[in-house]
């Protein structure tokens, strides 16, 4: 059989539909308490610290966190089933996505024993709220291109640059930033680079809202006007910022959360289909079956990352299908509604969430463009 | 929020065996197919617009047992399950074997049992008669020395094994050229066949089903691979094509939708071998195989044609001896618009609340509506 | 082969203005809105999430004739014709200008004409209340100063001029951030419009439908443009990302999808202006323009959206003010899945013998039929 | 209003409308007097001498060849209408496609008086019957790579090389020959090209089928050993066939069989969703809606070449959606049906031959990524 592109598939064992089972039990008490309107997209939209907190206390964060750090010392395969049942009813969980997806596990391969027991544990809880800080104004998908400057000073490090679409930094505690330590060498573009643990309220950090095309405001650009990082704040190796942003791509861009942004979408499209407010259309069954594919392979994916094996390939297959299909269905179902069909209808809130939302689905964490050269190197064409 | 902090934290972490479980085929029975369909490709004359059975590769697959695959150990055959039969099936597919193991095995030698008859060798295959007795699109049956027919019969369903020298058989070939008949059978032969349990008619076009899903993907593995060949070989503007992004974007985007296939197909086998085909997800779970593994023959056979250029419509090149038979078998045990319109009632019927358990379990009802 | 050669042999040949029609707006016309549009374009505001009716640009559009554009000169208006009138929608729409063009004038106009119902200036939109009085999606209806309701009341069409002092106006905003509000009239108002023709009533959809075709027609167009400067301008990897070849592609797509649209819209629009909507092919032409400037517009926005990456989803960036509106208008008037239906039935009401009759003509029955 | 891609589009007035009718009229006695059974992609797949010189006897071939060469005189927009008349109803025109699309157009405007008199009477009849020889095995889209060699020799040329994908050679009288009559400078590729009128039955000339995957013979390999070619028999200008070959790619490039090659499918289709052997589906009327639209485009750009515009880009637009376009009906259909539900069916034949032929839409003629690039192109990105 040729190499494959992704990991073979694995079968959910009852341990893990358990525990799935437990925290949909939990959501839908939520749901049914009011404690949260399900939404599109609200691992980028829905932003609050109580649930966050919540899912602290209930042991479902800071998942494959050791417990000597404060956290449950688990499986990514169970994180994945958490992660899975959070997006599908559409929970508030921005707070806590980004420590828990790759904070987490950056801090816990590079990151010192302080910096472990500093961060950890107030991860762990929902405590501590990070965001990242990776793209800058001209750099786009050419992340090499980076402009942010750490010159080195007494005890540490300056900060001048600045970073954009940094979701959440008007919220969050801290954010890691990518930076050149050392001046860029065009032969070597990706030498020089180093990652800073960046504290959100020190002074000379400034926070500004980038409003979305929708009015919302959800990113920010974050200029750092010279501040200082104390050299306990470095992340890893000076110099070796390329390699340690994209040894965990895999785990950002294999998860679940780049198939089921607009679920509760499609949820909805069915119910109006059964309903009789939406025309019964074979549509709905070919995007349902997608979702149940791109289920499995994420999966695999996460089997795969379980198993420490490389899966860079596959991880760059489920998120160009899965982004791309998440947003097909916002389109899918755009063109079933009439407008003026109905009215104060959830459908339509939800739609027109997606719509706006789904222009990113297929930018952020790597461009459809960028990954699509990912798979063909993979299969040996680059 | 409610009050239930650490209600779920675990005393002991679990191991990740008991979270999940790999369903791969047994590697020695992969490593005798590898060797066995390398060779066959090695050795296997220029392709023909009509394609005939290979009764020289039979013969080599019934003395590996590899023919009687999933038939019982007691009833002469290898014992092999449903991730096992899958891989055959695949590799065959991706060899463009002219063999009917998915008849003669997987359906037939699977309908001999549960109707208890024997099963006493030649070569069979499968088909579904009308109430008339005829039986439209019987692929191999020319070929077959005997016909295993499954037919509804006044609300019962019976088995009937009949000798194709008792049938009418109207020669048809299909898309891919092979021989794919119309078969008139006698109806006392139908009325003569064993009565088997309805759950055996219903699985009937489920199995089918998959089967032809295994067999798709496996082609369109074969062809990711004859892509890339080509596309690293091929000189245009000075280059080889595999360096132009546009190729670039073809290829992974065709390599993208074969693993979706192959992951949804290997999801459905998976539990059809966990549970015998008993998993009430069943329908579900080979809808979604069939969904994906249709759609994405129409990337794959598109992009493929598209990437090989003028070559690649040659009856001399291999590239037609894969498109044509995977357009041929998704039109199979149902079309994919009839799948789409099965699971879109899956899900409609599942509705805003339970949607995501239909795609987890299959069920878009609770366990006791199911049963009712 | 029958016998009648030389049959068809004209003595003189036809010349290329007695074959085909060009159907170009006034070029006097484009010339003012292109001033206008560039000069608005050039002074407005930052985008905005809330859109909010510009009294001024409306203001500056009342003193060149262009808001009364469609209106009989007999009744004040500049006597244009919907040519000339889809040239005016499009560019407003290409400048993402919030007037209500197509509804004070196109819609609202034309039926207080055929109604014969005075225009007395002030600022209208257009709706069709449901049998309670209802109207939902009324785009602009809080912004005008009368709302000119077609009724079907009893099997018989009648349009009333109600003056928004007496509805009542719920305020709600569409996806594009417009005012599309719920109208609930008196049925006392509505009783006392005055009895159309039935052919209003059913014209009313086409028009209205069509008008958005015109309108998101251009506004992919100026989306094209806006792709094109972005793709030249913005450098990554050390060059402008319109020299990669994937991103060419993509926007070779987007425009050529782009172009589709217009020409569907064109010749629609066309036929409109040349039977002066009387042509029994118009719900065909209309279908057709609506099927490709929808189909049209999931590629365009996708595409425009990708090209321009995430500055373009930015409030204050261009591209939404585009984008949103596109996709606000193709669902009105019918939704996309409407208008293929519509489009279906035709064709198979035509079937194998007259469906190029049909694409032709836009008759899916022979004339006689059709008049039945 | 933005720089347009596609020229305006024109009406269809009576007096063209009228033409239509009498072609129609005729086709459909033919069809029913069983002189023909409707196909696909019939302008390459049906070979009919005998149907190509009724249509010569008609006046509907030789459409834009001045009556001074045996032509009709007329224009291109009563070629276009005849064109897609013969098209739509699946006619047997493959004998006379080459001829009447591009070789009768290029001898006007290269071609010497002595050849034009030779040859464009007989094609004006249906009873010259021409080939083209432009690919060759190693050359795919990049034809500037041939490698067919023209040497001087006294009086003429003598022409070694293969020639690929000559639909028809085996039926037809002659070719035009792409080949190289000065050596390759690499740095100007498009220099020391020439077109030579080539003599099918001379000596040197073999002829070799190539079997398409369905088993049907088209194509043909041509092997040019030494054949001479006398200098009357050069087309145009020695030095200059890079420049004469592309100058009429317009024309190839927009006619209606780049839209209506499956035409025939389509309308099986509606006619079976009327019958009920189809499942009514919007689909359909997408694709109608996308023919109709296209038909319109092809007969814009018909008037824009009629006018002398330059419309090279328009018709790479015509060519890339209308190929696809085609190409998609034929998956279409096939996506909704299912083996076994009809036998013997007329459907079914259209359907098999539309998925055998629809590789080569998107490839003959330019393929869609060379297409893409001169839309790029017209567009100003490169």
């Amino acid at each position: 059989m040729s190499a494959r592109l992704v990991p073979p598939g694995a079968r959910e064992l009852p341990a893990l539909t358990e525990l799935r089972h437990e925290v949909r039990a939990f959501l839908a008490e939520q749901v049914e308490a009011g404690a949260f309107v399900p939404h599109v997209d609200t691992w980028l939209t829905r932003w609050d610290r109580d649930f966050t907190r919540e899912l602290g206390r209930r042991g479902w964060l800071g998942m494959v966190v050791p417990t000597d750090y404060g956290g449950q010392g688990r499986t990514y395969l169970e994180r994945f089933v958490i992660t899975e049942e959070l997006l599908v009813v559409g929970a508030p969980v921005a707070a806590h996505w980004i420590a828990e997806r790759q904070i987490g596990p950056s801090l816990l391969r590079y990151g010192t024993e302080e910096q472990k027991q500093a961060f950890l544990p107030g991860i762990s809880r929902g405590e501590i709220v990070f965001g990242i800080g990776m793209s800058e104004p001209d750099s786009g998908s050419d992340l090499a291109s980076v402009r942010t400057r750490a010159e080195r000073v007494e005890g540490g490090w300056r900060l001048t640059g600045t970073k954009v679409w940094t979701s959440g930094a008007h919220e969050a505690d801290a954010f890691f930033a990518l930076a050149r330590s050392a001046p860029l060498d065009p032969a070597h573009r990706h030498e020089g680079l180093s990652q800073f643990i960046v504290d959100l309220r020190a002074p000379g950090v400034t926070i500004r809202p980038i409003i979305s095309m929708g009015g919302d405001h959800h990113f920010n650009e974050v200029h750092l006007d010279g501040v200082l990082i104390p050299d306990d704040r470095v992340l890893g190796e000076v110099g070796q910022g390329w390699a340690q942003v994209t040894s965990e791509l895999a785990y950002e861009r294999s998860g679940p959360e780049r198939v089921l942004s607009t679920f509760q979408l499609l949820a909805a499209a069915a119910q109006a289909m059964d309903d009789g407010r939406l025309p019964t259309d074979p549509g709905l069954g070919r995007h349902v079956a997608r979702v149940a594919a791109l289920h499995h392979m994420s999966f695999a994916v996460s089997t795969a990352l379980e198993a420490h094996q490389d899966a860079d390939t596959a991880a760059a297959v489920v998120k160009v299908l899965g982004t791309t299909e998440e947003g097909d269905i916002a389109d899918y179902v755009d063109t079933l509604t009439a407008s003026g069909w109905a009215i104060h209808d959830e459908l339509d809130t939800l739609l027109h969430a997606a719509i706006l939302q789904r222009p990113g689905f297929t930018l952020r964490g790597g461009t459809n463009e960028i990954l699509r050269g990912v798979i063909a190197r993979g299969l040996g064409m680059r | 929020m409610t009050d239930r902090s650490q209600t779920s934290q675990p005393s002991e972490p679990t191991e990740p065996s008991e979270l999940a479980a790999a369903t791969t085929p047994d590697p020695d029975l992969v490593a005798v197919l590898d060797d066995l369909f390398i060779d066959y490709r090695a050795t296997r004359a220029t392709p023909t617009a009509v394609v005939d059975l290979d009764r020289d590769l039979w013969q080599r697959l019934e003395e590996l047992g590899l023919t009687r695959l999933t038939g019982s150990e007691a009833a002469g055959g290898s014992g092999g399950g449903w991730v096992d039969a899958a891989a055959l099936l695949g590799l065959a597919a991706a060899a463009a074997a002219p063999v009917p193991l998915a008849e003669h095995d997987v359906l037939g030698g699977w309908l001999l049992e549960s109707a208890g008859l024997p099963n006493d060798g030649g070569i069979r295959t499968v088909c579904r008669p009308d109430p008339s007795g005829v039986a439209l699109n019987v692929t191999w049956a020319r070929d077959a020395s005997r016909i295993v027919a499954l037919w509804e019969d006044r609300d019962q369903w019976r088995v009937a094994d009949v000798p194709t020298s008792r049938v009418a058989v109207e020669e048809r070939r299909n898309l891919a050229g092979e021989p794919c008949d119309t078969v008139e059978f006698d109806l006392d032969d139908l009325e003569a066949g064993t009565v088997v349990p309805h759950e055996i008619g219903e699985q009937f076009h489920l199995r089918g089903a998959l089967a032809r899903c295994a067999q798709v993907t496996g082609a369109m593995e074969r062809i990711v691979e004859v892509v890339l060949a080509h596309v690293r070989e091929r000189q245009q503007f000075g280059r080889p094509i595999g360096r132009f992004q546009a190729v670039q974007h073809l290829v992974a985007d065709l390599a993208s939708e074969t693993a979706l296939a192959r992951t949804a197909t290997d999801a459905a086998v998976a539990r059809a071998a966990a549970s015998d085909w008993h998993d009430p997800g069943m329908l579900f779970a080979v809808g979604v195989a069939k969904s994906c593994v249709g759609h994405a023959a129409s990337v794959v056979v598109r992009g493929s044609h598209q990437a090989l250029g003028a070559i690649g419509t040659t009856l001399e090149h291999e590239l037609h001896t894969l498109t044509k038979p995977i357009l041929a078998r998704r039109s199979e045990y149902g079309s994919l618009q009839d799948w789409d319109e099965t699971l879109t009632a899956l899900a409609a019927s599942a509705g805003h609340d339970r949607l995501w358990t239909l795609i987890t379990t299959g069920r878009a009802k609770p366990a006791k509506e199911t049963h009712a």
